[in-house]
């Protein structure tokens, strides 16, 4: 009576009863920071006693594993795979299982593999997961709202009109979806720089602007370590806002 | 054993196809496992076991037959079918990464006939419920 | 005797008789600064009396009529689309369509509009028509070598070890695919800069890094005017890369 | 008249086939237009007499039939089955834009159950050759 049905979806309910609240960081353009902003939240959240996992979604350009320094090859699988514990959080990436190769992705097998990543992962009990997605808006934005109805975005822009214009559009989609929007966060702000376009931008759609992170001379060299990531000007100026979001 | 979790997938979703159509109990569960993925029949057959529920359930009697789908490939450019043979030379990491994750296949091969890794998945994947039967309710 | 055609793909290869080279700048990475060493690439073809055409294939987050302060508002059309008469080149963009709205595409949504435009933009007789790539290896990428093999590869990427790990799975795409690729470009680089990743790169795939763009304070406030583009420190360390590239 | 080049392209790939199969001419080209682009059909019979190529082309004496495919939508999410209500009130410049990339519906079209605009245009996108005929030569 029923044909050709794929069993995943049934499943992801499940595999996140335990997880309080999921957390996308999004940004429709790409090289805004984030996976700066996603990977730091997480060890934000580590750090203030938070169970917090960390799920690179950018499945064709993931970068997490660089910025935390964590070790590839396949995650440990019982009872399905279980996201690597690294620097007080748990974490997974496509990297895991694909190293340094490339793999190019049409949609469908973007989907695909999202859906496998969420069926067989285990992640226990969490307070929040953090979601750092790709840039665009293509499948993985449509598949988070359609698998994660719940997710919360945490937008990311830069001053730049370039990044203003691709988050505009961003907006409008999570605005149309009538998706949780945490707020707008503004990175890479020169000290010298006083405008305005995040904060208009924020205002536009009705949504709060959560703060400014400094464009950080030594987030570069910090990559890869996490304490010294959390150690950054930059880490220093998302505190707060990892506070807020991990605390409301 | 990574394929339990798929296994409670399979077992969940006729669960919910259960309750949707009103049938008192799921008789048979034909599961379809794509050869890419590499997971045996045995296996998949020992892991619905670990995790179908007891007694009681709609899905206890539930016979859940497994069989292995062939992998079939198609080269978008050129047209070309291949797979089996290509599947098959996986090795080590690679045939790994793609236990977990079919996709990753685009990392590893490629089209025999024009070198293109744009390529689809026909065929052969990984675990796909081919149809479910029950009795019972208003749904039978 | 045949069924459900699609008559598109058929076209393309006439529609870019009349074009003597492709050139898409690509990364795989987003924000490395694709759309704006595409943009001004073309800026300075037509500096240098070329007939060049710029097609913006970020589908879903184009932003070249923004670097190029172009009207938005559909092109005129006669025998098929014409693009856009803007700043000495001709400019055609999602944006044209679209205006500032959202539109979330999937894969397949993706490889329609892409073959749309391709099959109804008359781009006439160009020296180059030069295409500013999404990022990720998605569909774009993939379709761009299906339909346009002989397009060859301008790849950009920073100094961020963030930025070369995505960019070498581009690299390893377009490898893969045998597809051209002119060299590698590096973008915001600072002053005080001397990491050798982006060269290291380039060598690791036997290519040619060729040369460096210094991250410019004054890019931002030029955006949208054209002869204020060209007059960036930006351009000018782009200019020998275009002359190479349009001679070539 | 964007029109001329997707009848171009109709002719060219008439003509394409005709050559891969051997044919000496086409009799019948038929043509189906997607309601989503508005291309009426007159229109479109225009365009393809404007473009065809003349007496001694194998595309010459081909009867081109155009007729329409009512848009058909399908909701991702939800399921639900819709689309030519939503796209008969498309107006101005939305219409415009869906005129020239169907795909562009996304912008301006949800699903009057759930919202949604993650839908699939399951039917009546856009130019599509439904079927080409033709004699003579070794492919008649
Ligand atoms: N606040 C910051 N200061 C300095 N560099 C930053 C900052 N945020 C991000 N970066 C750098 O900018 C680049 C893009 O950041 P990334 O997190 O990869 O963005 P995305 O995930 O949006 O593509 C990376 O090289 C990263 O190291
Ligand atoms: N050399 C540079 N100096 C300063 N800013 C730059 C430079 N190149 C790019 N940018 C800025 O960096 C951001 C990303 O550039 P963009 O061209 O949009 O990249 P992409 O197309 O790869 O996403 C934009 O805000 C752009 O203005
Ligand atoms: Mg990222
Ligand atoms: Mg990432
Ligand atoms: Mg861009
Ligand atoms: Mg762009
Ligand atoms: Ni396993
Ligand atoms: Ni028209
Ligand atoms: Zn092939
Ligand atoms: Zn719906």
């Amino acid at each position: 009576m029923v044909h050709d049905l794929d069993p995943r979806p049934s499943v992801i309910r499940d595999r996140l009863s335990g997880v309080a609240r999921v957390v996308c960081v999004s940004a429709g353009k790409g090289g805004v920071g984030k996976s700066s902003v996603a990977s730091t939240l997480a060890l934000l959240g580590a750090e203030q006693g938070m169970a917090v996992g960390l799920l690179d979604l950018d499945l064709t350009g993931p970068t997490d594993h660089v910025i935390l320094g964590a070790r590839l090859g396949f995650p440990s699988e019982e009872y399905g795979i279980d996201p690597e514990r690294h620097a007080g959080i748990s974490f997974l990436s496509v990297a895991h299982f694909l190293g340094m190769d490339a793999a190019a992705l049409r949609g469908g097998d973007v989907t695909n593999t999202l859906l496998e990543l969420l069926a067989i992962a285990r992640w226990g009990a969490l307070d929040a997961l953090v979601i750092d997605m790709p840039p665009g808006l293509g499948d993985t934005a449509l598949d988070v709202h359609r698998y994660l109805p719940k997710a919360a975005h945490l937008v990311v822009s830069t001053p730049s009109r370039l990044a203003c214009e691709s988050v505009r559009r961003c907006l409008s989609l999570l605005s149309k979806q009538g998706a949780p929007v945490l707020g707008v966060v503004e990175n890479m702000k020169a000290k010298a720089d006083d405008s305005t376009e995040v904060a208009e931008l924020a205002a536009a759609f009705g949504l709060r602007h959560l703060g400014s992170l400094p464009r950080d001379p030594d987030l570069e060299s910090a990559l890869g370590t996490p304490e010294r990531v959390r150690a950054t000007a930059f880490a220093s100026a998302l505190r707060p806002i990892a506070t807020e979001i991990f605390g409301s | 054993m990574h394929e339990l979790a798929l296994a409670e997938a399979v077992l969940s979703a006729a669960r919910e196809v259960a309750e949707r159509e009103g049938l008192e109990r799921v008789t048979k569960v034909a599961v379809r496992l794509g050869a890419l993925q590499r997971i045996s029949v045995p296996t998949f057959e020992f892991c619905v076991n670990e995790v179908r529920p007891g007694a009681g359930s709609k899905l206890a009697e539930a016979d859940v037959q497994v069989e292995i789908e062939p992998v079939e490939l198609a080269c978008r450019p050129c047209g070309r079918h291949f797979g089996i043979e290509q599947a098959n030379a996986l090795e080590g990491d690679r045939a790994e990464a793609v236990h977990f994750i079919p996709e990753l296949v685009h990392a590893f091969i490629a089209c025999p006939d024009c070198a293109s890794v744009d390529f689809e998945v026909v065929k052969g994947r990984g675990v796909l419920i081919a149809s479910i039967e029950g009795e019972g309710g208003h749904g039978a």
